[in-house]
């Protein structure tokens, strides 16, 4: 059950760096789009999913806040925040020119050539689309073993106005839009109109077809999910056994660094750390308890 | 006269002597990091050249692999943070095992942690018998497992019986790290002393509960959890002040530190070297900023010597410094 | 399930019931200020309608008059203060004289203090034949003075030894004030109970120091002080929880409350009321503030009386409430 | 000794207000002018030598820190800050926009018209020019018994770059200048040329004559004193015992408003609240035993 303490498959070079905030952009009452430039010099490139620990200059939250990088465009880091919290309320108010500290790029991402893929099916939930855009952006860049062509995006949001996360998508794909609870114009229609109205993975069984247009089997797709807890059990319990699936896990963190072992959280390969063995994992290897056995309806 | 802050005529010593001596351990400077905040020290090798650091405190380690706390395990609180992992740790064995992938040159003190004194002596003699161990720290005041520690580190006669125990089963310098959660602090850091200990580690952290301001449940699946961090820094600042007082043995001061400022004021209280803990965790890199910047610190108050500074908030501070040594008082 | 926000779905009660009952006392809400930080309420009187407050709780006052420590008395620490005030106060006699002052109508509860038994009884029998004064207060847990308070705190049989004595002298409705500078906080509790208490109030400063980083000594005259504010905030929650499971009377909390959410945290963990201290220090018009805010806080969480929010952390949190009562579960 | 509990001579009407920063302007290497605007409404009127209770925002320290106003004009509320440690720190690095929070006007100023008196003589060492210039500010604007032409201001200052703060001052009079370890320029002379080497203190008996054209009897001069503490009580000891000498004090406070005690220091009348019944004490009242006796040289 301790089998993984500081059993590091590769080293993380990572950097603690000062920034500025260059803007936050308010997206709905409790989502922003924080960009940061460095003041002196940027940091390691980060894989997709991998995250950075902000810093709050000031006081006002004494650990820093994990976040995982939206893109990295020329020199602006971009994150996508949720505020839920004391920490996101004071990145809420963060105005141009204010400093913050960036640690990272952290933890193990997504991997760019997962065994067997050809294609891969980003689920995204919420403010998981962040981790997922990231993806998408290393795909667009030719940094992956996929061209954007075989990358099916599925977006799934509580309201209607968060469908503005599309936006994290949209240099490179438009994704397909789940709404759980849709609001309605005066006509009684979804809006927006093009939403699937319920959950991603609904969505993502429903229109399975539609993802590609040739059918692809199981074995060949990978599956990338990141959201709330409950969709990733959701998406391990009911993808295909034969899809290879990973999920983007979060859990409380003091270091992020792999020190304090306050993130860990128990798999089939015994307690690994988020913030170093993760925050992806995989199903296979951390959660194959958790896959359909072959033949199962889903 | 008209202003209060003092201004050039400080002498400045020109290089500063940052070895410290905890009885028979001699150390190249003061500053390690405290046990459970570093791993095995794995982790940090691949951004820190280890053997810049005084030593390096192991995780506690106990005699089989421990789980640790399941779910929330860590919480913030305000200026500081409560933990429960709950001693996670992969027992003495594998714990000797991995401190062989770390380098020559670093100085190792092994914490160790039992359900029981025959634990305790046992961790206590796998670790003895690694020539890489340096000296050993007694865990007795862990506040997060109901069995062990805690019990024993709240009164004297717990603290005495551990440490001979511990004391008989090994030759190595014997540290012994207590809790602000106890009835008397100096009396157990006396029955500490008594039973053989070579130096007292102050203090740990205090138990604590945060809230889940969503769900009204506390945050931590284990309840309660140590406090740490900056919060804590008074409390033991308190420890150290008053053991220097009434125990004639050197002291390692722990909680809060975060700065070289920091270290200056446990320093001053009475600790011999300092052990830097929750800091490390929301910066990596707080060691290499430490120790470089604890030689301006000290030469800023015009010593040259780390070692000369140690106990002086008990001899009036700045003050004591002879004129020569010591930029005087602030007006 | 997408997102772990709560919504729309809480009822929202029209009113709320903010009475509570301190055994054999009924207070109109659960905010009061905390004993030594309120004076004798004659200064706040000026900026604020007391008997809007559940209670005011008087400044300890001995036997005699006590001048207090001298020199600095107050230090900043991270989150938080020091205090060594060293109970200064004018003597029972002339504390009963001054909240002649007071407006009618505002419920006052005396903080007592002895140096001795003899002293404690004699200080509650002269606060309960002034017939403005609705409960008593022990503290037995005021670290600043070397003689008193502590010693009686620490253990058990002291903490029974006081109380009984004071329960002789008055049949006042009797608060006891516990420290978590304790043996055992439980044991206290109890023995508290045994003795006679009506209402616990938990928990109170944690003895701590402050170095001054210009002249490396002590910020205090009188080195040592308690520590109060945010920074104290886990330790109390703790001692309100374990207190709360174990021993069967109302309990006033107290540490590091600046907000209504932190009434609510202390309302959860098993307070009946809370006290409000070093926020008052900050900011004068906290109370009106966490009076404003309280119902609506309360609202939020979906329930309509203070009283059926105590101790919901020991149930689950939220999702204890019925679902008619509370917001449910946050996904 | 604990005769002044609650004895409050006049109830202090005070508010806690937010305010915006409107400037922060650096004057030396550790002094800094804060200017305040209100963000919603203006706090009572301050007498001069009151003080507000400056809180910052975000956290970085706990405790307000209390500042004596220098001038109110129209709506900017303008203080003279010394940077001394953590909170001073902070509020130097404050930038235009950023909020803070001032309860106040705190405390008990200096009298508006000291009995018998006919001449002030204003005595300030370093920062203790702020709550000075707020008494010129109020002679000038007619709200005491003085005219500006019976004001003599000296200001001590430690170093010849602090001569900045001879500018609090300066819309009404010019202070004469001491400075106690003054710069020399390139041909040896004290810099500023006008002032006098050495103390406040030094400074005004040198030139006790030249205070005022016609000479004036110690009983009728008021002298109101502020600086460091060991200047606040050479004043007293050396001023001639008929002067009727006032000092502003300084203690650590935690709460400015009189609840916690933590300000109090021992006088002639028992232990005394800098924050209330102070910061302001006199000599006469306070420290008589401090005079110098009836004859005495100074
Ligand atoms: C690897 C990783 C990547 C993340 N990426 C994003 C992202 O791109 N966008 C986004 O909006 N959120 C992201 N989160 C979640 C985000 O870190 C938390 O919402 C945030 O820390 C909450 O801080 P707070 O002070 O507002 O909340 P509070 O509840 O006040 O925080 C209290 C403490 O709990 C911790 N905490 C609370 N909720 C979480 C959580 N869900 N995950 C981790 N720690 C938590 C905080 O870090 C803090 O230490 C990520 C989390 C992890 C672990
Ligand atoms: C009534 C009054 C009026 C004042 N007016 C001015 C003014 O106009 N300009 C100016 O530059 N300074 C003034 N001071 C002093 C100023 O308040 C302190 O220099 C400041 O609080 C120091 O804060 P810090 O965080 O930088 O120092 P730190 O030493 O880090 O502060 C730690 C704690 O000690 C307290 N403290 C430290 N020094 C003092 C001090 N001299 N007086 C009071 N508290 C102190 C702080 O408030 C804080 O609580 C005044 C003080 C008082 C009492
Ligand atoms: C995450 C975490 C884990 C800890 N684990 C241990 C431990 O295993 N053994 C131990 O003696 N102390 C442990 N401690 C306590 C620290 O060593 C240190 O005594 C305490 O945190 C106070 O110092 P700080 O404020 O610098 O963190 C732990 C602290 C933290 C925050
Ligand atoms: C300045 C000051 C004076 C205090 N004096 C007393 C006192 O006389 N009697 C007492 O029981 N507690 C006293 N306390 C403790 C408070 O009542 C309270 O228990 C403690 O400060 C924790 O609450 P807080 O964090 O809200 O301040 C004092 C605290 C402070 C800060
Ligand atoms: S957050 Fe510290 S080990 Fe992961
Ligand atoms: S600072 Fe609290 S009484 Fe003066």
């Amino acid at each position: 059950m301790t089998s993984s303490i500081a059993d590091v498959a590769t080293p993380t070079p990572f950097a603690d760096l000062p920034f500025f905030v260059k803007d936050v952009q308010a997206l709905t009452s409790d989502l922003v789009l924080l960009d940061t430039v460095p003041a002196e010099s940027l940091p390691p490139d980060a894989q997709p999913g991998q995250f950075f620990q902000i810093l709050l200059e000031g006081g006002e939250v004494y650990l820093r806040r994990p976040f995982s990088l939206v893109t990295r465009l020329g020199v602006v880091h971009r994150f996508a925040v949720r505020v839920v919290g004391r920490g996101t309320s004071a990145i809420a108010r963060l105005r141009p020119g204010d400093r913050l500290r960036l640690l990272g790029p952290l933890g193990t991402g997504f991997p760019l050539a997962p065994p067997g893929a050809r294609k891969l099916l980003l689920l995204a939930g919420g403010v998981g689309a962040a981790p997922l855009a990231s993806v998408l952006a290393a795909v667009a860049a030719g940094k992956t073993a996929f061209r954007t062509s075989d990358v099916a995006v599925v977006l799934g949001i509580r309201r209607s106005e968060e469908a503005v996360l599309a936006r994290l998508f949209r240099p490179w794909a438009e994704p397909l839009l789940a709404v759980e609870r849709p609001s309605r114009d005066a006509e009684g229609r979804v809006v927006p109109p093009v939403a699937f109205p319920g959950t991603a993975l609904d969505a993502a069984f429903a229109r399975w077809q539609e993802l590609w247009p040739d059918p692809v089997p199981p074995e060949e797709i990978a599956v990338f999910v990141a959201g709330p807890k409950p969709m990733l059990e959701a998406a391990f319990r009911r993808l295909p056994a034969a899809a290879r699936v990973y999920g983007a896990f979060e859990a409380p963190m003091a270091c992020g660094t792999g020190l304090c072992r306050g993130c860990v959280v128990e798999t089939a390969v015994g307690n690994v750390r988020l913030c170093r063995e993760g925050p992806v994992l995989s199903r296979e290897v951390h959660f194959p308890h958790l896959a359909p056995r072959e033949g199962d309806a889903s | 006269m008209f202003s209060s802050e003092s201004d050039g005529s400080r002498r400045t010593p020109k290089s500063v002597d940052l070895t410290v001596s905890l009885g028979p351990l001699r150390l190249a400077n003061p500053v390690l990091p405290a046990s459970g905040t570093f791993g095995y020290g794995l982790e940090a090798m691949e951004w820190l050249d280890l053997r810049r650091l005084g030593a390096v405190v192991l995780k506690s380690t106990s005699l089989a692999p421990r789980p640790g706390h399941r779910g929330v395990r860590v919480a913030e609180t305000p200026c500081g943070m409560l933990n429960a992992i709950g001693l996670e740790n992969p027992g003495v064995r594998e714990a000797l095992a991995l401190v062989e992938r770390l380098p020559e040159g670093v100085v190792l003190v092994a914490s160790i942690f039992g359900n029981t004194e025959d634990e305790y002596a046992a961790v206590a003699e796998a670790f003895s018998r690694s020539p890489r161990i340096s000296a050993l720290e007694i865990n007795l005041s862990c506040p997060n497992v109901a069995e062990g520690g805690l019990a024993f580190g709240r009164n004297p006669e717990g603290v005495a019986r551990v440490t001979a125990r511990v004391r008989a089963a090994t030759s190595l310098p014997l540290w012994v790290k207590l809790s602000p959660d106890t009835c008397d602090v100096v009396a157990a850091a006396k029955a500490a002393n008594a039973a053989g200990a070579d130096a007292l580690v102050l203090g740990n952290t205090m138990p604590g509960l945060a809230v889940d301001r969503r769900t009204y449940a506390p945050v931590l699946a284990n309840v309660t959890g140590g406090l740490s961090g900056p919060a804590l820094k008074p409390i033991s600042l308190r420890l150290v002040y008053e053991v220097y007082r009434h125990v004639p043995l050197p002291i390692i001061g722990v909680g809060g530190i975060s700065d070289a400022e920091d270290v200056l004021e446990f320093l001053a209280v009475g600790a011999s070297a300092v052990q830097v803990g929750t800091a490390a965790l929301r910066d990596p890199f707080v060691f290499e900023r430490i120790l470089a910047e604890l030689p301006a610190a000290l030469r800023a108050v015009g010593v040259d010597r780390a070692a000369s500074f140690v106990g002086i908030a008990h001899r009036g501070g700045l003050r004591a410094l002879a004129p020569s040594e010591g930029r005087g008082e602030a007006e």
